[in-house]
C-alpha cells in the first residue's frame, strides 16, 4: 500500500489555503476525529454565482487527514454549493489517488465530512457512517 | 445409525460425527461415549477449533484502529464474523449485532442498560414460569433496585404457555417489556412467539427473545420476527465458549445507555466525562473476545452449510424417536408436550429411580445426560419436581443414540431391581 | 539477536521465539514482521493454544454439576486453571479468583457490586490521570447514578504520580476506594502500589489494583501488597482472549452483591427470589469461557516456567535499550520516568512526524507499533499531545526488534525528508 | 467407579430408622441441598449418659443421599454428642465404602452437615464449604 507519494507528502507538509477562519463566511463548519486528536475547521466564501471563491482552513493531524483538506481545499474553488453537496467519496479518493486502510480512511474523510456538513448546514451530518452498514 | 436415520435424515450424520472428534471416545473403558447433553453446551466440529487455532497462531492482534496488517487482518476477521451473525438471523445491519459472553450477559446487558433506564414503580415486566435462571435473576436483581413488578405467564401441564394469562396481562398491566424463551431447555416446548409479539407490540410492550435453545436448532429471523432483542449463546451452537451475542434493534439501542465503561466504548473520555462510541462498539467495552467471534462465525458457516431446515428435520427425527421409546419404559414419564410442538430435548421422571442416580447410571453405561433442575428450578417447583432426566440432541445424534439411552436406563432399572 | 542479549538475558529468547508462530512470518512481502504491540495484546505460544484445541476437540462439556465423565473431566480442567491463577498471583484461595472477560469487565464488576452497594455522595473515589479508559469510564458512570466524587491524583511531567497529592486526598477527603493502574500502558511508570496501598489502608480506604500491565511481566503477590482487588486480562500475558481475572479478597466479596444474575450463581431461585451461590460463583452468572479459562491456566504455566523475574530481566534489557537507541534520533522524545523506574512500553514523539503517519510508515517497513491515545486520553490532554506511537515488548522482543524499530523510523524521516 | 454397591441400593430403597421428627429431640435440624433438590430433616434424644438412644429422620433425595442418612443414622447410636462431633468426612465415606465425585460427594455429605449442626447447634454450618480451600 503506497500512501505517501511525493504529492501527499508535499499538500500535507505544505498545505494550500491553510490560514485563519474567514469572517463572514458562506460555508463554516469545524469538527474532530477524537480517536486520531485530528481536527478541522473549514470556512469559505461564494461569489455573486455562488460558486466558491475563497478557501481558508486550519487543522492539526497526521499526513493523510491535513493532505486530503489541503487538497480538497483547492477543488473546492470555482464549485457551487450544489457541486460540493454532490462532491462523493470516490471523488476524494480519486483525488487523493492512494488507497487506504479502514482505520486512515477516516483519517482522509475527515475533510469531507466538514465540507459536507458546511455545504448542507447540518450540526451532526453522520453521512459517512450510514455508509458501513 | 439406524435404517430409519438413512432413509429419513436430509444430513449425512456419519459425515457429521467426523468432524466432532470428541463423539469418538469411551467414556469408560469399553462404554462409548453417547453424548447427550448438548442442550448444556454443543460439542464443537474442527473447522471452528481450526479457525480459531490458526488465528490465535498467525494472525492475532488487538482490534481496531491499529495501523499495522497484522491488526487490520484480526480487525477485519472479527468484523466478518459480524457480518456473518447478521445474515445468520437476519438483522439489518451489523451494527446490531452486539457480542458478549453468553446468553446470560445478554439478559443482563438489557436490563442494566434498556431496564435501568426504563423501568420504574409501576412498571410491568412479563417473564414466564418455564424461563431459564438467566431471563430471571437479572430481572429479580433489577427490580429491587428499580421498584417494577414482575409477573410469570403460567405453564400448563402439558407444558405450554398459558396465552390466556398473556394476553389478560397484557391488557390489564402497563407491561413495558415481554422476556420469554423460544425453546424451552427442559420441557423443549417451542413457545409461539411470532404471534406473541405481534401482541405485545400493539399493547405498547418491547419483546426479548432468549434463543439460547432456538437459535442453534431452527432458523430464527429478528426481521420476519420483529422481535425487539435476541439473546444467544456460540457454545450451544457448535461454537466456542465465552461469545455470546444481543441483537437489538438498532433505534433502541442508540437510545441506550452504556453497560459496560472502558475501552472501545468511548468516543472521548475527559476527567470529567465522556462520550460514547458507535453501535456496536458501545456494548463492547474492553479487549473482546476475538478468537471466540472468529469461532462463532465458523460455527455460523459451519450450520449454514448443513442448512438449519436440514438441522431441524434431522432433529424431530432424532426427539419424535426418543418419545416414542422412551415412553414405552413403565413408569417413565417425559415433561413436556408432543413431538410436533417441541424441539431439541427430552427431560424425563422415573417413579423409584432419582434423577441424580439415573444420571449416574447411565454415565457407567457411557450415555452422558444432565440431571437437576437445569437452571429452571421455578419451572421444577410448579411440578414439584426436585430434579429430572435431561436427554439433549444436536445435528449429530442419532437414532441409534436413543437406543443406546434406551438401554441404559433398563440396565439401570435392572440394577436397582425394578 | 544481538551479542548484548546473548550474553546478558538470563532467557533463550530464539527457543521462545519458536513457540510463537505468529513471530515468523512477514507483514508484507520482503517485510518480516517486527511485533512491538504486546502492550496491546501480547501473541499467544503454541502450548495455550494447544490446551483450548485440546480441550475444545475432546474434552469439552459444560462444567459444574454435569453427572457423568466428561463434565467432570470439563469441570477439573477449568477448576485446575483458576488453582494456577491462585498460585500465580499467590491469593489465599482459589474462590477469590473470579473469571471474567477482561481487566474491563474486573473493574466494571467492582464498581458496579461493590461501587453501587457502598458509593454515595460525600464519597470520594481516587484514581489516577495516567489511568487507561477502563478504569475511568466505569467509575465516571457509577458516580453519575450515585453521586460519589472522584479525584485523579496528578502525573508529573516526568510521567510519576504525585504522591503529594495522593497523602492530601487521603487525608482531607472521606475516600472510600483508590483504583489505580501498577505500570502504565503509555509511561511505562511502575507506581509504587506497595506503599500506596498501606497509606489508602491507614486512611481507611480500600486499594484496587489495575494490573493489565504488570501482571504479564512481573510478579505480582497480592498477599504481600496486601491489595484488596486486582483485575488483570488474560490476553496480554500470553493467553487468550475472552478471559480475565478478579482477584478480591474473600471477605470483601463475601459482602459484595451479585454483578450479573442468570445460571451457576444461584442457590435457589423462586418466582419470588433468589439465593446466591458461593464464591466464586456467585460472580459468575452463565456458562463460562471454560476454553479460555483453560488456556490461561496454560499461560501461566508457561510464564511460571520462564520465570516471572527472567521476563522482568530480559525485558529490562530490551526497554533499555529501546530508550537509548530511541533517544539518539533527532526530535524524537520518549515519555515516561527513566529505565529504572519503567517497564515494558516506549511511546514517544516526533517533531513534523505524526503518531499515525509514523505507524503507517513502520508498517510498511514491517514494524508494528500502535498509534493513538492507547486508551487514555486524559493522560494525553495532561502532555497537549493529541497521539502518540508506542513500542512495547514481551519476552519474545529482542534488542534486534529495537534495532528495526530504528532503522523504521530513520527511513521514514527520510521519506519525509526530515 | 461403583457406587451403587449392593448395600447402597439395600440402603438407599430400606432406610433405616426414618420416620417422624421425635418431640421432644435433643438434636433436631434440617437442611437441604438446593441444587438437587434433596432435604433432611434428622432427630434424635440422647440417653442420661449423654448417649443417642433414638434416631429419627425423613428425608427425600437421590439413593446416595438417602443410603448416607440411614447408614449415619445407624452408628449415631450410643455415641455422645462429642463423638458425633468428632465424626469426620472421611469417617462418613468409610462407612459408605465407595468412591464419590466431588458433584456427588454433596449428595453424601447432606446427612453429615444436617448431623453436625445439630449436634453444634448451630444454625449454618460451613464447615464442609472451608475444606474446598
Ligand atoms: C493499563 C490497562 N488497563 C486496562 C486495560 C484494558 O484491558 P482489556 O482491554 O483487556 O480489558 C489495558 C489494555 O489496554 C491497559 O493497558
Ligand atoms: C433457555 C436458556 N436460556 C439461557 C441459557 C443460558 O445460557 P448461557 O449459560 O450460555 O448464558 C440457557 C443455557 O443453559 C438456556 O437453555
Amino acid at each position: 500500500m503506497d500512501m505517501y507519494l511525493e504529492n501527499i507528502i508535499d499538500h500535507g507538509q505544505n498545505p494550500r489555503n491553510f490560514g485563519d477562519p474567514l469572517d463572514p463566511a458562506d460555508i463554516d463548519y469545524h469538527d474532530d476525529n477524537p480517536f486520531c486528536g485530528d481536527h478541522l475547521h473549514l470556512t469559505a466564501q461564494l461569489d455573486e454565482d455562488g460558486r466558491v471563491k475563497t478557501v481558508s482552513w486550519q487543522g492539526q493531524g497526521c499526513t493523510i487527514s491535513q493532505a486530503s483538506a489541503s487538497m480538497l481545499g483547492e477543488v473546492m474553488i470555482g464549485k457551487t454549493l450544489d457541486e460540493l453537496k454532490n462532491f462523493s467519496k470516490e471523488d476524494l479518493l480519486d483525488l487523493l489517488g492512494i488507497e487506504l486502510s479502514p482505520t486512515r480512511l477516516k483519517c482522509a474523510l475527515l475533510s469531507l465530512k466538514v465540507l459536507k456538513a458546511g455545504a448542507y448546514g447540518l450540526k451532526n451530518w453522520t453521512g459517512d457512517d450510514e455508509d458501513e452498514d | 445409525m439406524t435404517k430409519t436415520d438413512q432413509l429419513t435424515s436430509p444430513l449425512d450424520i456419519q459425515a457429521i460425527r467426523a468432524d466432532f472428534p470428541v463423539l469418538n471416545q469411551e467414556a469408560h473403558p469399553g462404554k462409548p461415549l453417547v453424548f447427550l447433553d448438548s442442550a448444556a453446551s454443543s460439542q464443537k466440529p474442527r473447522q471452528v477449533v481450526d479457525a480459531m487455532s490458526t488465528y490465535l497462531l498467525h494472525d492475532h492482534a488487538n482490534v481496531h484502529r491499529g495501523i499495522y496488517a497484522l491488526s487490520e487482518r484480526a480487525t477485519d476477521a472479527y468484523e466478518a464474523a459480524r457480518e456473518k451473525v447478521r445474515v445468520f438471523i437476519n438483522a439489518r445491519s451489523r451494527r446490531e449485532i452486539i457480542y458478549t459472553r453468553n446468553t446470560t450477559e445478554s439478559v443482563n446487558l438489557v436490563a442494566g442498560s434498556w431496564g435501568r433506564a426504563n423501568l420504574g414503580p409501576g412498571d410491568v415486566v412479563v417473564l414466564s414460569e418455564m424461563e431459564h435462571h438467566s431471563n430471571i435473576v437479572p430481572w429479580q436483581l433489577l427490580a429491587e433496585e428499580r421498584g417494577f413488578t414482575i409477573r410469570y405467564i403460567p405453564v400448563t401441564d402439558e407444558g405450554l404457555l398459558d396465552l390466556a394469562a398473556y394476553e389478560t396481562f397484557l391488557q390489564q398491566e402497563p407491561v413495558k417489556l415481554v422476556s420469554v424463551m423460544h425453546v424451552s431447555n427442559v420441557l423443549g416446548t417451542v413457545n409461539p412467539v411470532a404471534g406473541m409479539i405481534r401482541q405485545a407490540h400493539a399493547a405498547g410492550a418491547l419483546f426479548m427473545i432468549d434463543g439460547a435453545q432456538s437459535v442453534p436448532h431452527l432458523a430464527v429471523d429478528v426481521q420476519a420476527l420483529d422481535v425487539d432483542f435476541l439473546a444467544f449463546s456460540g457454545h450451544k451452537m457448535a461454537g466456542p465458549t465465552g461469545i455470546g451475542v444481543l441483537y437489538g434493534k438498532r433505534v433502541l439501542l442508540e437510545a441506550m445507555p452504556p453497560y459496560m465503561g472502558g475501552g472501545d466504548m468511548i468516543r472521548r473520555v475527559t476527567l470529567e466525562k465522556s462520550e460514547w462510541n458507535d453501535l456496536p462498539y458501545k456494548f463492547e467495552a474492553g479487549t473482546p473476545a476475538i478468537a471466540e467471534a472468529i469461532g462463532l462465525g465458523a460455527a455460523v458457516d459451519y450450520l449454514g452449510t448443513l442448512g438449519m431446515d436440514n438441522i431441524l428435520a434431522h432433529e424431530q427425527i432424532v426427539v419424535e424417536y426418543a418419545m416414542e421409546r422412551l415412553s414405552e419404559i413403565p413408569g417413565l414419564k417425559v415433561l413436556g408436550p408432543g413431538p410436533d410442538r417441541r424441539n431439541g430435548v427430552t427431560a424425563f421422571v422415573m417413579q423409584d429411580l432419582h434423577a441424580h442416580d439415573t444420571a449416574q447410571l447411565l454415565d457407567m453405561e457411557g450415555v452422558a445426560v444432565r440431571a437437576g433442575h437445569h437452571c429452571a428450578m421455578p419451572l421444577h417447583q410448579r411440578y414439584c419436581l426436585p430434579a429430572t432426566t435431561r436427554a439433549s440432541y444436536y445435528v449429530y445424534n442419532t437414532t441409534a443414540d436413543v437406543d443406546a439411552l434406551v438401554e441404559a436406563i433398563y440396565n439401570a432399572r435392572k440394577l436397582f431391581g425394578i
